[in-house]
């Protein structure tokens, strides 16, 4: 690219130094949060496989490792999207923004793999894949195509502060459904069993400790992942709009610069 | 701003939006057909199983007038097109009285629609039981007030989009389970004579949670529209 | 912003309004299905041929296969209804767990066409080293 | 309500075999880690295209 075409993109000099930084190819921060989640991933794969077998569900008690801390995460990442939309409307930064739509983005990821292993799981224990009278299932169902709204809303907005701002309204709004999705167990009498550890009375845990070790594992992997796929996102984000703002600012499009990414997103 | 001032505000806004209905009439003349429809092409969907269309008559009641009520409150409770917003934002204008204004209107409007399609309703799918009429004025009063309220909110979030007709239903509709929940069970247990008062009490909190939200973020929201 | 006149009474009413709901058992009525004590107390007030959901625990001493289902002793601890099921077992099905079966009355036994599992939070280990102990309560 | 008398279920395997079980279990973790995967892939995907995208002087 010509050095005239450079100039013509009129940024200032520090704010290009600190997108230099921002989206060095690579972060040890990142890299390392990677490989931490993949060895609990491991270990929690490996307590899962040696835990014992239940007593009524035999080798079926296993989903337990990966539905329940999967909705635990999906519950985490969806609080992480609340917190940081209020402190966006509170501060108006935009990387607050980007973590929330990120933290959200993972969050429904979560969700739909919490919905799945549960409809197989249900499967298996109650013997239907999905039950209508049941208030957790389709509870969660409602707050998964809320939250995909949510996305489609993201998408369907260009203007990045008009953006941030709707979104963040959205992921307040939206977050109410959580307790009730979390609480509608106890509240109602259904088909889904209520908590055997987070209950009203703690002290009266219904799981074998047996259980709760490789429960403990997994859920501190999910964590790790949800952390690793959030930085991973933020970053593709910021990504993403330094391309287009490149191609938006140094128009008439270079060779290097390929066709604008908005077409793609 | 005064209390009284604030509330006169939202009466205005209320006036207004009722007004451009009155005249330009499309909850009444379009809305409200096409929600008839509805209502009775499903027995044909079902078959016309008579002791099954008794059971699902209040059901199908309330989730006519949450499809078809939505689209209208999506429009209705938009945000004010051009030269008319600016009006109102130089007279100074509070965001959350105009966005409770523009709520109140909505379910305005959404109660003529149940109004009309209850006796429809009656009539064509025949519920037994004789209902407990202050419950069920309760339940609708209560649900359609959180659907003015839902409605909206959602409506401002999807102001001048391209997609807005799609996106509106898909954002609102799962927040309007709970509704949808309340006032069906809830008319149900009206009709076969036990209280309603657990579903009633869902759907107040329900408009209070609203209430509190939209007063506190109108002003972010409005700034995106202007 | 000076919308505390709003803000403030429609806070307080909301705590009001959650906290009776949540404890003061309004959610009673919101049943998904009916204990067999309760199956039986409503049972005057119903049309013949009334669908609804019965739930308990399948009792040990009475349990048999049929060509296209099972029959089997649904209870509560206090009242027992024989349930005729046709259809699909799921797997779980054993003595002593609990079950939500759909159907109506036919005579004095619930003709159930779906019959689901009603899994506890138990979990047991089979190599019975945990700590737990099984409560004597019902489900 | 019948007469009770001590049944049984013979022609039916009431627990089921424990192969059974682990399909299902395999089916779920497949499932669970198999999205996480497709989702991380599809990052990298679209990171690895928006570099080649960014004009070489940032």
């Amino acid at each position: 690219m010509s050095p005239a075409t450079r100039s013509s993109t009129c940024r200032r000099p520090d704010t290009m130094t600190r997108e230099t930084a921002t989206l060095h190819p690579r972060s040890r921060a990142i890299t390392s949060t990677g490989v931490a989640a993949l060895c609990l991933m491991a270990t929690g794969l490996y307590m899962a496989a040696t835990a014992p077998d239940e007593e009524t569900q035999g080798e079926a008690a296993r989903l337990l490792f990966v539905h329940v801390p999967s909705a635990i995460t999906a519950y985490i990442a969806l609080g992480a999207g609340l917190v940081t939309a209020v402190w966006y409307l509170i501060r108006r930064s935009p990387a607050a923004d980007l973590v929330s739509a990120a933290a959200i983005e993972v969050g429904v990821l979560f969700t739909a793999i919490t919905l799945l292993t549960g409809m197989i799981w249900g499967r298996f224990v109650w013997g239907v894949w999905w039950d209508w009278g049941d208030a957790r299932m389709v509870s969660t169902a409602v707050l998964f195509f809320f939250y995909l709204g949510y996305l489609a809303l993201r998408r369907s907005i260009s203007d990045p502060r008009v953006r941030a701002v709707r979104c963040a309204v959205l992921g307040i709004v939206g977050f109410v459904q959580v307790p009730i999705v979390h609480y509608s167990v106890l509240w109602f009498r259904t088909l889904h069993q209520g908590p055997s550890i987070i209950r009203p009375d703690l002290a009266n845990s219904t799981m074998d400790a047996a259980f709760v070790a490789p429960l403990g594992a997994a859920l501190a992997a999910f964590i790790a992942i949800l952390a690793y796929l959030v930085a991973v996102r933020v970053r593709l984000a910021r990504l993403e709009a330094a391309v287009d703002r490149a191609a938006s600012t140094s128009q008439p499009v270079g060779a290097s610069v390929g066709p604008p990414s908005g077409l793609s997103v | 701003m005064t209390p009284s001032a604030f509330w006169q505000q939202v009466r205005w806004v209320f006036t207004k939006d009722l007004r451009v209905e009155v005249r330009g009439g499309v909850t009444l003349r379009m809305a409200t057909p096409f929600a008839a429809l509805a209502l009775l092409l499903a027995p044909l969907a079902t078959g016309t199983d008579t002791a099954l269309l008794r059971r699902i008559g209040p059901g199908m009641l309330w989730l006519v007038v949450i499809l078809f009520g939505m689209t209208v409150t999506l429009r209705s409770g938009a945000r004010e097109p051009g030269p008319v917003r600016d009006l109102l934002t130089l007279s100074g204008l509070d965001p959350a009285a105009g966005f409770l204004g523009r709520s109140l209107a909505s379910a305005v409007l959404l109660f003529g629609v149940t109004l009309v399609l209850t006796p429809l309703m009656i009539v064509l799918y025949a519920p037994e039981g004789r209902p407990g009429w202050g419950w069920l004025a309760l339940l609708a009063v209560a649900g359609v007030m959180a659907l003015g309220l839902l409605g909206s909110l959602v409506a401002t979030l999807v102001t001048g989009l391209r997609e807005r007709t799609a996106l509106g239903p898909l954002l609102a509709i799962p927040l309007a389970v709970p509704v949808l929940l309340a006032t069906a069970r809830g008319t149900d247990s009206a009709i076969s004579q036990q209280g309603s008062l657990s579903w009633l009490l869902l759907l107040v909190a329900m408009n209070l949670a609203l209430v509190i939200v939209g007063v506190l973020l109108a002003g972010p929201m409005d700034e995106t529209t202007r | 912003m000076n919308r505390r006149h709003v803000l403030i009474p429609a806070g307080a009413l909301l705590a009001i309004v959650v906290g009776f709901l949540v404890w003061g058992g309004l959610t009673d009525n919101v049943v998904y299905y009916l204990t067999p004590s309760e199956a039986v107390d409503q049972r005057a007030g119903q049309e013949p041929g009334y669908r609804f959901r019965l739930g308990g625990l399948v009792e040990a001493d009475w349990l048999r296969g049929t060509d296209d289902g099972v029959e089997f002793v649904v209870g509560d601890g206090a009242v027992s209804i024989d349930v005729v099921h046709t259809g699909a077992v799921p797997q779980l099905f054993r003595p002593g767990i609990g079950v939500v079966v759909e159907g109506a009355w036919e005579g004095d036994t619930f003709r159930s066409d779906t019959l689901l599992i009603n899994h506890d939070e138990q979990y047991r280990a089979v190599d019975g080293e945990g700590t737990y102990q099984v409560p004597t309560a019902g489900p | 309500m019948a007469a009770r008398a001590p049944g049984c279920f013979a022609d039916r395997p009431l627990v089921s075999e424990a192969g059974m079980a682990g399909s299902w279990v395999l089916f779920g973790y497949l499932v669970a880690y198999g999205a996480l995967a497709i989702y991380a892939g599809h990052q990298a995907y679209r990171l690895r295209r928006a570099r080649r995208r960014l004009p070489p002087e940032i």
